[in-house]
């Protein structure tokens, strides 16, 4: 209680200050640190061949965090990103044969149509989000099976591998999507109507209403942005694995991204996204498991790790409240 | 004997010393006021007493004993019940199982006995007028009811204090005559109470002391009877008693110019919605504020959401400036000049997460904005005009509305309504919960706006603020027009009457 | 102030006006919060008229002991989200509790069910403590506890690849064994149930478990144990995930390590579909055992068509999803309008 | 068990991809109608179901399926009498699907099981109604004759063996491998690992396996783990993959990584076309097939049950292999 006379009285560290900073920045210090260990002990750790596979394996799930950021900002959150991935994975081959763009704009309006279903079930049916986008985390996967045909199938077009293994300036094209998303979707949040406006529906929705504000059209949009960031997050994993399964891609991603989003700092409970700790909470998940790999550690002690970490995170970064 | 004694108590949040020293003392069957200005510092006392927060520096006695209260059900097992300033109850619950919670019966088997809960909820109720069936949900009940199901909970333990903070501001008047018999019988048993409020002729009708905090600093203490009315406002305000004086109590100047044939700028026709409200009529011109009366429940609110697109109507007309909005959408409605100021500030007004800035903006974004983009400056500049005109207090436009007194939330939310530029305002109980400078504050507003030529619809449950600031009264009743004040009738008895007559004439029709 | 209306006068006109309003209210209410038994009954109906196979005694008796461990898991959910909470780390409690049961079977029938219990109610502690003493959102901390106990049940069984046989005869005879021809767990389990039913609507602990979600401030205020209470339900949900590990363990006569992951969903689902409200402070226990057994009769009646390719299942599955729950809503908004 | 000793060298591609079994072992247990207990069916009219436990996503599954079905076909089953479920990796629904199967009055069952145990319940209720149970591709851990029938398929762990061989052939026995796990607590798995593991020591000690991480048998996670084992072990010479889609991730990685064909060694399981494709193409040394065309084998077995000819209780087909020898000539026989 008494912080004042401690410090008038030792004047070491301003325990205080530090407990102020933790909660911002808590994600970059356990980030410095894992960085810290790997450049010690983890052979070949500080090479650019290295550190760009492990911006290449975190792109997706910085991309669909994104979304996911948009969406839990407005106190909402969506299980079905995973199923969209599948969705638009399964679609691309099937429309290669038009060519990328082609079958690049049939996977991109796969994703307005599912945020479309979810906006829709949330904004005027005024379903619980998780509930909603459960709906489509069940059957969306199911469908994107259904149109492959349950199979994996071999992707050899050039144009879309690519995007998934191709270099611009020294560094791959889909880290340059990534970072350029990131940087949209900052500048959203910060400077649009659009980036307001939704984090007034997250702080309170009804108040929000009153104003005059069109809450259902613009949760509407949040879903179809999220979805559409995951159907894109879905086309690059293809280009990327250079073959589209269904079954495989985005498996379990939701809780990925959404442990991204709250490792960085965004509340569950709406109204702040944090777009740089996003991709931080991202960085850090991908950095905790590249470690274990390259220790070769087994999954038992990868998943109590990961589980420590996020407790970890998520309790220096919690809201804190007076007593 | 001193019952409760809080001595040279301090607290302090983040940028804010709201009680700096405070010392207080209640009396064995004393109803003690506490009275000051919006964020003086009254809830935080109270939950420094019933043990919701801690108190940085001082402490606490209790029947001459040292008391501590970790947590809200200590203070209770003690004694000091409470009534918070809002509803503290559970929506979703029944009535009776609101009232029991924590305490309900059991029978032998350790199981709780439903039967005898409902029979003793039923008896206990009736009492404070409450004759609803005690199985219906909580939330289903009107505000003052729930009132005095909390009132009914609070006195229903052995209490040794009961402690009412701004009891009164959703009771209508015959809730607050059922709720003053229960403190005179409090009273009676030697029961101290503890009663903020700041309708001050309430407070002059029932209780024996007072305190009065100004910025967390206790001001004055003593005799309520000792201290003229005007002397106790100025020690609130801080402010000379001459200056009060001159301003006077309410800020209306009573009477606006309106031109008798003007266009009305609002119209409202046979507005329907599900068994709430039956063919609702009537308009409001341009520089007119028009008074909506009745007894809570009466539908004002309904009304009031329905034009501003909030509450889903099945027929009816809604014109503004001669055009028809066909069923607004609270989109239409804003875009067509009709600014809803909700009852509920917490709940349906801010956004308490948001700053100041971003509350004041939020109606009116795509006008401050180019091509979806925000524009910062042209934000400033209107968030900057606002905050002067209204007089708000805050840090700066950065800081957290949620942390804002009641009367300065309010004049946010006034802002954001005034920044969208409106034909029409729709004020739902503007003064609720705030206090007598910043009361006076608004009501002097809503003259000015008038005076620009906007129409004004008025909500009170306050009579008085209602007629005087009224220049026509539509009263309500059951969701339905039942009469209407003009000209020399808009006055308090003449209200009351004509709510009372409708309320003879659907006996008669049963 | 005057009063010129009589009490009595207002009293009559306003209790009239509410009882009407109060007859609809119950019987929407009824349907609301049946809504998923009504489904159901419909759902057997049909069933039963067309397929022959579906209306036998044994396909009964095989839905009931199929539904048997995930009713466990979802009838401790149903407290969690009663409270406003969420736990996702029961799916892999529940692996870990079939682990751990099947391990300590070997050293009798006793240890087998309480080791699961002690080793989940454990986890379940940690969760409760941690979501109600350090404010941390209950999705995140459960999150952490899937991971966390799924590293766990690999970590004790060499990476999954060593499955603990049931070592004792009375336990696997518990999990096979069957009276009047119904499955044994399936009579403890409706044991449990009813011990849930009257735990919820007759006690009260499970009154604070509706004031805690109705509205956490207000029930602090009004002195109800809310961090307490939060504490207790995550330990029952653990318990009855680990319980459901056990009964799980006895019936497969292993510890299982492979069992799938997404439990947690199906029972949210499961518990939203019986008409509990995800934002919390209402629901019922009959709805939850309505919604497992409709996942159940679904699922059955899936494979009673013959060929469905697993595709397809999961599509007709997630709309059926959506259809019951997008029904319940506008129940629930019918009840509301009225 | 399968017995030890000599490799069975990839059967004729003129089989066109049929299952071979291999000879039984002298005096290995076998059962007759008689000895089980159960009556006779015809086939024709039977009621028969299936099982499957993995989505037919991967090749093999499909393969597998589709097999079943033709072959039911073959013999004139109504499709109305044969049924299909699919658990969906769903162990506790693998479960109920065979039990609503067993109620539903089927005469005999075919099971692919996700997982060895966990069957008790599932006995003791076919038990009862005297159902016989083939398993296929994986084994359950149980008595022949009077929990099951038998078992037809692969021998895992001969598989992971003769993938060491191969490994060991590839690298001149000396150098670091690595081990691409399948899905974590499976069988397959399991044995696949301690077949490789087992022979390595044995035949070529100076084969060292550095690094086993599971690739969950899909592509995406065969890839990552290969990125991240390629930068932490750039000395790697073989990778071991335990199913083909994991090898083919892997593949992708060392493009990635700018490896050329055959910089590291590649040997894994199963013989899809794509991993067959591979080794035409020089990115995967060696495949070891695992064959999943079940159908002729199950229903010949069955049959002959019916008939009242003794069945071994084990039937263990033997897997041909691909490497540079045979990939191009036998693509077709790949699935
Ligand atoms: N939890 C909190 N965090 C930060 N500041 C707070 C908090 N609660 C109260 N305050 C501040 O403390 C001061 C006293 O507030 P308090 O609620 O006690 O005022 P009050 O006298 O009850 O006012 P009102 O009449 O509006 O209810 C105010 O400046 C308020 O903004
Ligand atoms: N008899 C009733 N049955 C159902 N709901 C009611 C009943 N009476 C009031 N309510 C609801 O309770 C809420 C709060 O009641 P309140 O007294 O504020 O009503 P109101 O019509 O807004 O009153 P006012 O005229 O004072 O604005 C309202 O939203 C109303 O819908
Ligand atoms: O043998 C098969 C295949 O290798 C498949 O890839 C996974 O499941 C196993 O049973
Ligand atoms: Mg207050
Ligand atoms: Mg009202």
């Amino acid at each position: 209680m008494s912080e004042a006379t401690a410090t008038a009285t030792r004047p070491a560290i301003d325990l205080a200050r530090i407990r102020a900073w933790l909660p911002a920045y808590g994600v970059y210090v356990a980030i410095a640190l894992l960085m810290l260990f790997n450049v010690l002990f983890t052979p070949n750790f500080l090479a650019w061949s290295n550190l760009r596979i492990q911006l290449i394996q975190m792109a997706p799930i910085v991309i669909v965090a994104l979304g996911m950021a948009l969406v839990i900002g407005t106190e909402g959150i969506d299980l079905s990103v995973g199923a969209v991935m599948a969705l638009a994975a399964a679609l691309i081959p099937l429309y290669l044969g038009y060519g990328v763009i082609a079958a690049i704009i049939v996977s991109l309006i796969a994703g307005v149509l599912v945020g479309l279903i979810n906006g829709t079930l949330v904004a005027r049916v005024g379903l619980q989000p998780i509930v909603a986008t459960l709906a489509l985390f069940v059957g969306g996967r199911g469908l994107a099976l259904v149109i492959s045909g349950g199979q994996l199938k071999d992707v050899r077009n050039e144009d879309l591998i690519y995007l998934g293994s191709g270099d611009l300036f020294g560094i791959p094209v889909l880290v340059w999507i990534a970072a350029l998303l990131v940087l949209i979707v900052g500048f959203v949040v910060r400077r649009t109507v659009f980036g307001r406006r939704l984090l007034a529906i997250g702080g309170n929705r009804p108040a929000t209403e009153l104003a005059g504000v069109p809450v259902k059209r613009v949760l509407v949009t949040v879903y179809v942005v999220c979805s559409v960031l995951a159907s894109i997050a879905g086309l690059l994993a293809v280009a990327r694995i250079q073959s589209s399964d269904a079954s495989a891609v985005g498996l379990l991603i939701e809780l990925s991204a959404i442990t991204a989003v709250v490792v960085g700092g965004t509340p569950l409970t709406g109204g702040r996204v944090r777009v740089l700790g996003t991709v931080a909470g991202a960085l850090l998940m991908q950095l905790v498991v590249a470690t274990m790999i390259k220790h070769n550690l087994q999954p038992s002690t990868t998943e109590m790790v990961q589980a420590v970490i996020i407790l970890v995170a998520v309790y220096v970064a919690r809201e804190r409240k007076t007593r | 004997m001193a019952l409760l004694e809080v001595v040279d108590v301090s607290k302090v949040f983040p940028g804010v010393r709201a009680l700096d020293d405070v010392s207080f003392t209640l009396q064995a069957g004393e109803v003690h006021a506490l009275v000051g200005e919006n964020g003086a510092g009254k809830s935080t006392l109270i939950k420094v007493l019933t043990g919701v927060y801690q108190p940085d520096a001082g402490s606490l006695r209790y029947r001459d004993e040292a008391a501590r209260f970790d947590t809200p059900m200590d203070a209770q097992r003690a004694g000091i019940s409470t009534i918070y300033q809002e509803v503290n109850l559970i929506p979703l619950m029944s009535v009776a199982h609101n009232l029991f919670l924590g305490r309900e019966p059991r029978n032998a088997l350790g199981l709780l006995d439903e039967g005898r809960m409902h029979r003793e909820a039923s008896e206990i109720l009736i009492r404070y007028g409450v004759t609803t069936d005690v199985r219906r949900q909580l939330g289903t009940l009107a505000l003052g009811a729930q009132q005095m199901v909390a009132l009914a909970r609070a006195v229903m333990i052995d209490a040794k204090v009961v402690i009412m903070d701004e009891p009164t501001s959703s009771l209508e008047p015959r809730e607050v005559a059922t709720l003053f018999g229960v403190i005179r019988d409090l009273h009676a048993q030697g029961i101290g109470i503890v009663y903020v409020s700041h309708r001050l002729d309430e407070l002059y009708q029932i209780c024996d002391a007072v305190t009065i905090l100004r910025d967390g600093k206790v001001v004055h203490t003593g005799k309520l009877a000792d201290l003229e009315r005007i002397r106790l406002v100025s020690l609130m305000l801080g402010r000379e008693m001459s200056a009060v004086r001159r301003e006077g109590f309410t800020g209306f100047a009573g009477g606006h110019a309106t031109a008798a044939d003007a266009e009305p700028v609002l119209k409202v026709t046979d507005l329907n919605s599900r068994r709430r409200l039956h063919d609702i009529s009537f308009s409001v011109r341009p520089g007119e504020v028009v008074g909506l009366g009745g007894l809570l429940g009466a539908g004002r609110s309904e009304t009031i959401k329905a034009i501003g697109g909030a509450y889903p109507i099945d027929g009816g007309t809604v014109e503004v400036d001669g055009r028809d909005l066909k069923r607004p959408t609270t989109v239409q409605a804003v875009k067509a000049g009709i600014a809803v100021q909700p009852e509920d500030r917490k709940a349906e007004g801010l956004v308490a997460g948001l700053s100041v800035r971003e509350n004041i903006a939020l109606a009116v974004l795509p006008r401050l904005s180019r091509f979806g983009l925000v524009s910062d400056r042209r934000i400033d500049e209107i968030v900057r005009t606002y905050m002067d005109r209204l007089r708000i207090k805050a840090s700066g436009p950065d800081q957290r509305v949620g942390d804002l007194s009641g009367g300065n939330q309010q004049k946010v939310l006034l802002a954001r309504l005034l920044a969208t530029r409106p034909k029409v305002l729709l004020l739902d109980e503007p003064t609720r919960g705030i206090d007598v400078g910043a009361k006076a504050e608004v009501q002097s507003l809503i003259d000015e706006l008038a005076a620009e030529g906007l129409g004004v619809v008025l909500v009170s449950s306050d009579a008085e603020e209602l007629v005087e600031g009224a220049d026509r009264v539509v009263v309500l009743r059951d969701g339905a027009v039942v009469g209407e004040l003009t000209g020399d009738r808009v006055t308090t008895e003449a209200l009351l009457e004509t709510i009372a007559a409708a309320a003879e004439l659907e006996e008669n029709n049963e | 102030m005057t009063q010129t209306v009589s009490d009595h006068e207002v009293a009559a006109v306003v209790a009239a006006d509410e009882r009407r309003a109060e007859r609809i209210d119950r019987i929407v209410g009824l349907i609301q919060r049946q809504g998923a038994l009504a489904v159901l009954v419909v759902v057997v109906v049909i069933g039963s008229v067309a397929f022959p196979n579906f209306r036998s005694f044994d396909n009964a008796a095989t839905i009931l002991i199929a539904a048997a461990p995930p009713a466990l898991i979802a009838l401790g959910m149903t407290f969690v989200i009663i409270t406003g909470g969420i736990d996702l780390s029961v799916g892999s409690l529940y692996v870990l509790g079939g682990v751990v049961s099947a391990y300590a079977s070997q050293w009798g029938l006793l240890p087998a069910f309480l080791a699961p219990l002690a080793v989940c109610g454990l986890i379940g502690v940690l969760n409760g403590a941690l979501i109600a003493y350090s404010r941390m959102a209950p999705f995140i901390v459960t999150l952490a506890a899937l991971l966390g106990a799924r590293g766990l049940m690999r970590a004790i069984s060499d990476e999954g690849s060593t499955t603990y046989l049931v070592e004792n005869d009375a336990f696997r005879a518990f999990g096979t064994g069957s009276f009047l021809g119904i499955g044994y767990p399936v009579w403890l389990v409706a044991a449990v149930f009813a011990a849930g039913m009257v735990l919820l609507s007759r006690t009260r602990f499970g009154h604070a478990v509706y004031a805690v979600g109705g509205s956490e401030d207000a029930a602090s205020l009004m002195g109800v144990a809310v961090r307490r209470t939060k504490v207790w339900v995550y330990v029952m949900s653990g318990l009855l995930a680990g319980l459901a590990g056990a009964i799980n363990a006895a019936k497969l006569g292993s510890g299982v390590t492979v069992l799938g992951t997404g439990m947690e969903l199906d029972a949210i689902a499961a518990v939203v579909i019986g008409g509990t409200l995800l934002t919390g402070g209402a629901g019922t226990i009959a709805g939850t055992i309505a919604g497992v057994l409709l996942l159940g009769v679904i699922q059955n009646m899936i494979n009673q068509v013959g060929n469905v390719p697993s595709s397809y299942q999961q599509v007709i599955s997630g709309a059926f999803l959506a259809v019951v729950v997008v029904a319940q809503t506008y129940l629930v908004k019918l009840r509301r309008v009225t | 068990k399968s017995e030890d000793g000599d490799t069975p060298s990839g059967g004729s591609p003129a089989s066109g991809g049929a299952q071979v079994v291999q000879s039984a072992a002298p005096g290995a247990k076998t059962c007759t109608l008689e000895q089980f207990g159960g009556t006779k069916v015809d086939l024709k009219t039977a009621k028969v179901g299936f099982s499957q436990s993995e989505k037919e996503a991967n090749p093999f599954r499909i393969a597998e399926t589709q097999s079943i079905k033709d072959e039911a076909a073959k013999l004139g089953i109504p499709s109305g009498n044969l049924q299909t479920t699919n658990a969906a990796s769903q162990f506790n629904k693998q479960i109920s699907d065979v039990e609503q199967m067993i109620d539903s009055g089927v005469q005999l069952l075919i099971i692919a099981p996700l997982n060895s145990d966990g069957w008790d319940s599932v006995f003791a209720k076919a038990a009862a109604k005297k159902i016989p149970i083939v398993t296929i591709d994986r084994k359950i851990n149980a008595s022949s004759c009077t929990d099951y029938l038998t078992f037809i398929g692969s021998d895992f762990e001969e598989q992971g063996k003769r993938a060491a061989d191969k490994m060991a052939a590839a690298l001149g026995n000396k150098g670091e491998v690595a081990i691409l796990l399948g899905a974590p607590g499976n069988n397959v798995t399991t044995l696949r690992t301690k077949g490789f593991k087992d022979q390595i020591a044995k035949a070529a000690p100076d084969v060292k396996v550095v690094f086993e991480q599971t690739g969950q048998f899909s592509r995406e996670e065969g890839q990552k783990v290969s990125e991240q084992l390629l930068q932490s072990n750039p000395d790697i010479k073989g990778i071991y993959a335990e199913n083909d889609e994991m090898a083919l991730g892997a593949e992708v990685a060392l493009k990635g990584a700018g490896k050329k064909p055959g910089d590291v060694k590649i040997v894994s399981i199963d013989g899809t076309k794509g991993a067959v494709q591979a080794i035409v193409d020089g990115w995967i040394y060696a495949v070891i097939e695992s064959n999943p065309r079940f159908g002729p084998l199950a229903f010949e077995t069955a049959t002959k049950f019916f008939n009242g000819e003794p069945i071994p209780e084990d039937i263990i087909i033997s897997d041909r292999e691909y490497d540079e020898s045979n990939a191009k000539t036998d693509l077709n026989s790949a699935y």
